[in-house]
């Protein structure tokens, strides 16, 4: 297969959401294992539903997405689930269970994936004393400032440790501060390993952190290489433009 | 089975708070209905048999000249119908009824002013057949033609037959009742569960996005389901048993010579409440759960 | 009153769909009790009525020398009561059974072979009393023993105490049964109607934060729910006309001989369903619209 | 008395949740009509909360709120909502009500407030093409984008033109050209008399438009006056350092 070794590939896939008109077209790309990309666009130009298709949300209306060298659509019900365990999500909208604790809400993906306790409360708790929520274990998500929902989103994203990370606007609630701080998170997951895709509208950060860039527009995506010398803690994304994009 | 810990915000929300008395309410109506049916057939049931298994004998009146009834004579040809008939093969008790009894049961057709002596009344012998044998009717009615002419043997053919009738009848419109009420009850208990489990669609998803699996999910949400549902049966016990004693109470004291007793002892008449109480609660359990997994499953369907 | 425009989700989520079908089969039920109260208290007071209107009076049988029985002369003693006994004030209908009449009255009691003739019978006359007025039992029975000696006038008193006793009892347990069904419809009810608006607290809140008045907030829910239970009493009526129906057809295939008759004409079987129906519709309705009012006071009393 | 003229003016006010610890500390200062501030502070200082007594949805735990010169605790039942009115909020999560459709959404203050159907469409439509969401008049919120949410509820808050704007992050999920056209929603409102509040992590934002800050440190407030001259169509807030500030 010509892309065996690629970890998410798009060919040709044109996506609406129903009977709606198409918010995606013709999207043609390959993101190799370990790289790390920015997705970004105006408001409304589909990154989310991009990354819906990414995450396995969503079926594309055409084209072929392939996950892991696998082909999305062959999967079965039994099969799709396991691999979505491989796969890391920041949603926009949080998307945290608010019958949780903030403790469990990070635990889930562990849980479903059937993690020993133990193993579960040292990772868990290690983890939200990085996002700087040591001390809201036992809180509830409504209890939580827009900005601590958000890092415990991140915070459940990586806690299982994901080939594929994908995250919606993650820091479109914190701070500058927090906002490098999360950066940080997702850098640690590209070095080991990791594949990441982030959608954000803040320039500063892309420009801060200088990966290659897919850009939407209305629907068409475009694939913007890095400007600059990347930051030396991450190597340039090898970027594969598809013979047809 | 049951998880100690839930990803589901199951018990906090409407559902939790709803499902247990729907359940409570309908297996206790449902069990009403049950044992309503069962009773009926009981009481039928023993009607007929009561019925069915006593023959009537009839000797007619002893009556001297004028309008005197001999009654020394009559007592003896009670007494040696009584011995002809425990003679006779498959006969059990013989009751002889005396001048009164005839009278008493006489009264609410010819009053309670006649007195036995009064009129020429026939006297009556109630003959039992031993359990499952069906006596010769034709050689009881020549033995008691020998003893007294006019004699008159009689099995309630007639009646029997329309008793059966009346008790398939009742039974089957009790029965009728049952299957309304379960049908329903089951009705309203999985509207019950599928509108609270709605209204966790959103989590449904995000378990789904993480990677469950379909039976993770659903194995939680029937789960906690039969959890309510067996807070529902507790509560619908709690309902039968304060019912129960309150007609039991009643059925005792109302006048023993109008109704047709039941003759059940109190342990029959908790085996009356349990055995339908089972029924309609693990009935119900079903029910909910059932409604619970296609529910879910139904949510998880839409999802890809 | 119905506002076209609601704010709020009202008919799209759990509550909307849950809440005709609990109104439905709730005010199903209790009109179903309510309804078999009214017939059997119905029944209690047309049979005590039955019974307690009719006086008997048995003639005792005129007997010749031997034990034959003169039939011309006992028919001619009871031609002559029947015409003593129109001419007492107060006194209806009388009715004179034939000997094969008493003889077919006492048959379970006689057994089937009882020809009349073969046993020395007395003969009954029924009479029935004037609407509303007591008649003198002591001149009936004075005028009768003058025609026959040892003649007896029995108005039932006993039993008639009896049947009240047992119609009181029967009346009060169905109504202690509708008690019991309206009480638990009603928590039903108010259960399901709170637990479908417990999901739009976020909404009410929006609204509450966007300056609505707590009325405008709680009519919008008041109104839904209102609505909701008019559905839920269409589909109850709906359940209803088919039960009656049923029932009207099971109680006329049933013998009449067996079971004292209602003697009510369609008409009044529609009332008889129509009174209950209704008033359990408007007392469901009332209960629905009032813990949605309740729900929403005390969501907004949370609210600052 | 001292404030009548003052429009927001809070005096030693504290604040907790519930049974919780204590997250605003002896908040005083004073809001004159017609002035426009940032809100500003890390990620669960207290900002939303501040926000929250300021829109009448909390009570503070002790202190003194006085509301277009009303003391906000003697308000009764019939007065609050009368109150409310005068005050447009855009929530941190947006709160869009998912059965309505877009148009329904923004047309609310004016049902709840009585206004006449035909005002409600020409305005709402005017308003809603204005934030850019015109071809989604029927849209619910849940097919439109995080972006669309938020400019949707940017838009809904201004609609009866308030007295009172409170805007709690209300750029988060927009890219820098959509920001600046909320902003410029802001401003109007400004113009025409509205005093605002805007709570933001977007230091960017906070340079360039260079309003005066409350600033908050995890539950105590500092006023910072305007650093650089103001931008000329917006002239410097007036502020009122309270003496015991
Ligand atoms: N409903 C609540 N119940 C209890 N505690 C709460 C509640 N809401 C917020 N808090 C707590 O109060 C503190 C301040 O929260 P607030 O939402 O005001 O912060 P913020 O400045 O708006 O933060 P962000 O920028 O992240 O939105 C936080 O520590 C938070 O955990
Ligand atoms: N569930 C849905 N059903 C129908 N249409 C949808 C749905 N979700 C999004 N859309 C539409 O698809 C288009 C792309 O939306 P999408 O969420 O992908 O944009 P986005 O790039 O993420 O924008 P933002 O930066 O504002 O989050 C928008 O026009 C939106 O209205
Ligand atoms: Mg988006
Ligand atoms: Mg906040």
């Amino acid at each position: 297969m010509l892309d065996s070794g690629a970890f998410v590939r798009f060919e040709n896939v044109g996506f609406s959401y129903g009977d709606g008109p198409e918010v995606l077209h013709d999207i043609d790309f390959t993101l190799e294992p370990g790289t790390f990309h920015f997705l970004t666009g105006t408001s409304g130009a589909g990154k989310s539903s991009l990354l819906r298709l990414m995450y396995l949300a969503e079926r594309p209306s055409r084209g072929v997405i392939r996950l892991f060298g696998r082909d999305t659509a062959s999967l079965s019900r039994m099969e799709a689930p396991v691999l979505r365990r491989r796969i890391g999500v920041v949603f926009q909208d949080f998307r945290l269970l608010q019958h949780l604790s903030a403790f469990d809400n990070v635990a889930l993906p562990l849980r479903v994936a059937s993690v020993g306790e133990t193993e579960i409360r040292q990772h868990v708790g290690e983890l939200l004393t990085w996002v700087g929520l040591a001390d809201a274990l036992d809180a509830r998500p409504a209890t939580l400032s827009g900005g601590e929902q958000q890092r415990l989103a991140i915070a459940r994203a990586v806690v299982a440790r994901p080939d594929l990370l994908v995250a919606d606007e993650p820091t479109g609630n914190v701070d500058d501060h927090n906002a490098q701080r999360m950066m940080r998170l997702f850098q640690n997951a590209h070095n080991y390993g990791a594949t990441v895709v982030v959608a954000t509208h803040n320039a500063q950060l892309v420009k801060r952190y200088n990966y290659p860039q897919l850009h939407l527009d209305s629907g068409r995506l475009n694939i913007l290489p890095v400007a600059l010398p990347p930051v030396p803690h991450a190597g340039p994304a090898q970027m594969q433009l598809p013979a047809n994009g | 089975m049951f998880r100690r810990h839930y990803d589901l915000p199951l018990g906090r929300d409407g559902s939790g708070r709803l499902v247990p008395w729907i359940v409570a309410l309908m297996s206790y109506l449902a069990t009403l209905a049950i044992a309503a049916a069962l009773a009926l057939g009981i009481l039928a049931w023993r009607w007929t048999e009561g019925v069915a298994g006593a023959i009537t004998v009839l000797l007619p009146p002893a009556i001297e000249d004028g309008a005197a009834v001999n009654v020394k004579a009559e007592d003896a040809r009670v007494e040696q119908a009584r011995k002809a008939l425990g003679e006779l093969p498959g006969i059990g008790a013989v009751e002889a009824l005396d001048a009164a009894d005839v009278a008493r049961r006489l009264e609410p057709w010819l009053g309670a002013g006649a007195a036995p002596g009064d009129l020429p009344l026939p006297r009556l012998l109630v003959v039992r057949a031993q359990r499952g044998i069906k006596p010769d009717l034709a050689a009881m009615s020549r033995a008691m033609t020998e003893i007294a002419p006019g004699a008159v043997v009689d099995d309630h053919g007639v009646w029997r037959a329309e008793l059966a009738r009346l008790a398939a009848r009742v039974t089957a419109l009790a029965g009728f009742a049952v299957l309304l009420i379960a049908l329903s009850g089951s009705a309203v208990v999985v509207f019950a569960v599928r509108s609270g489990l709605a209204v966790h669609r959103d989590t449904i998803e995000v378990l789904h996005l993480i990677g469950a699996h379909d039976d993770y999910i659903t194995r939680q949400f029937r789960n906690h389901t039969m959890w309510l549902s067996v807070i529902g049966g507790m509560i619908g016990w709690a309902l039968l048993i304060a019912t129960g004693a309150f007609c039991y109470q009643a059925a005792e004291s109302l006048d023993p010579a109008l109704l047709p007793r039941m003759g059940l002892a109190p342990w029959q008449w908790v085996a009356l409440g349990a055995v339908p109480a089972a029924l309609s609660f693990l009935g119900m359990m079903a029910i909910a759960s059932a409604a619970a997994k296609r529910t879910v499953r139904r949510a998880l369907a839409k999802l890809v």
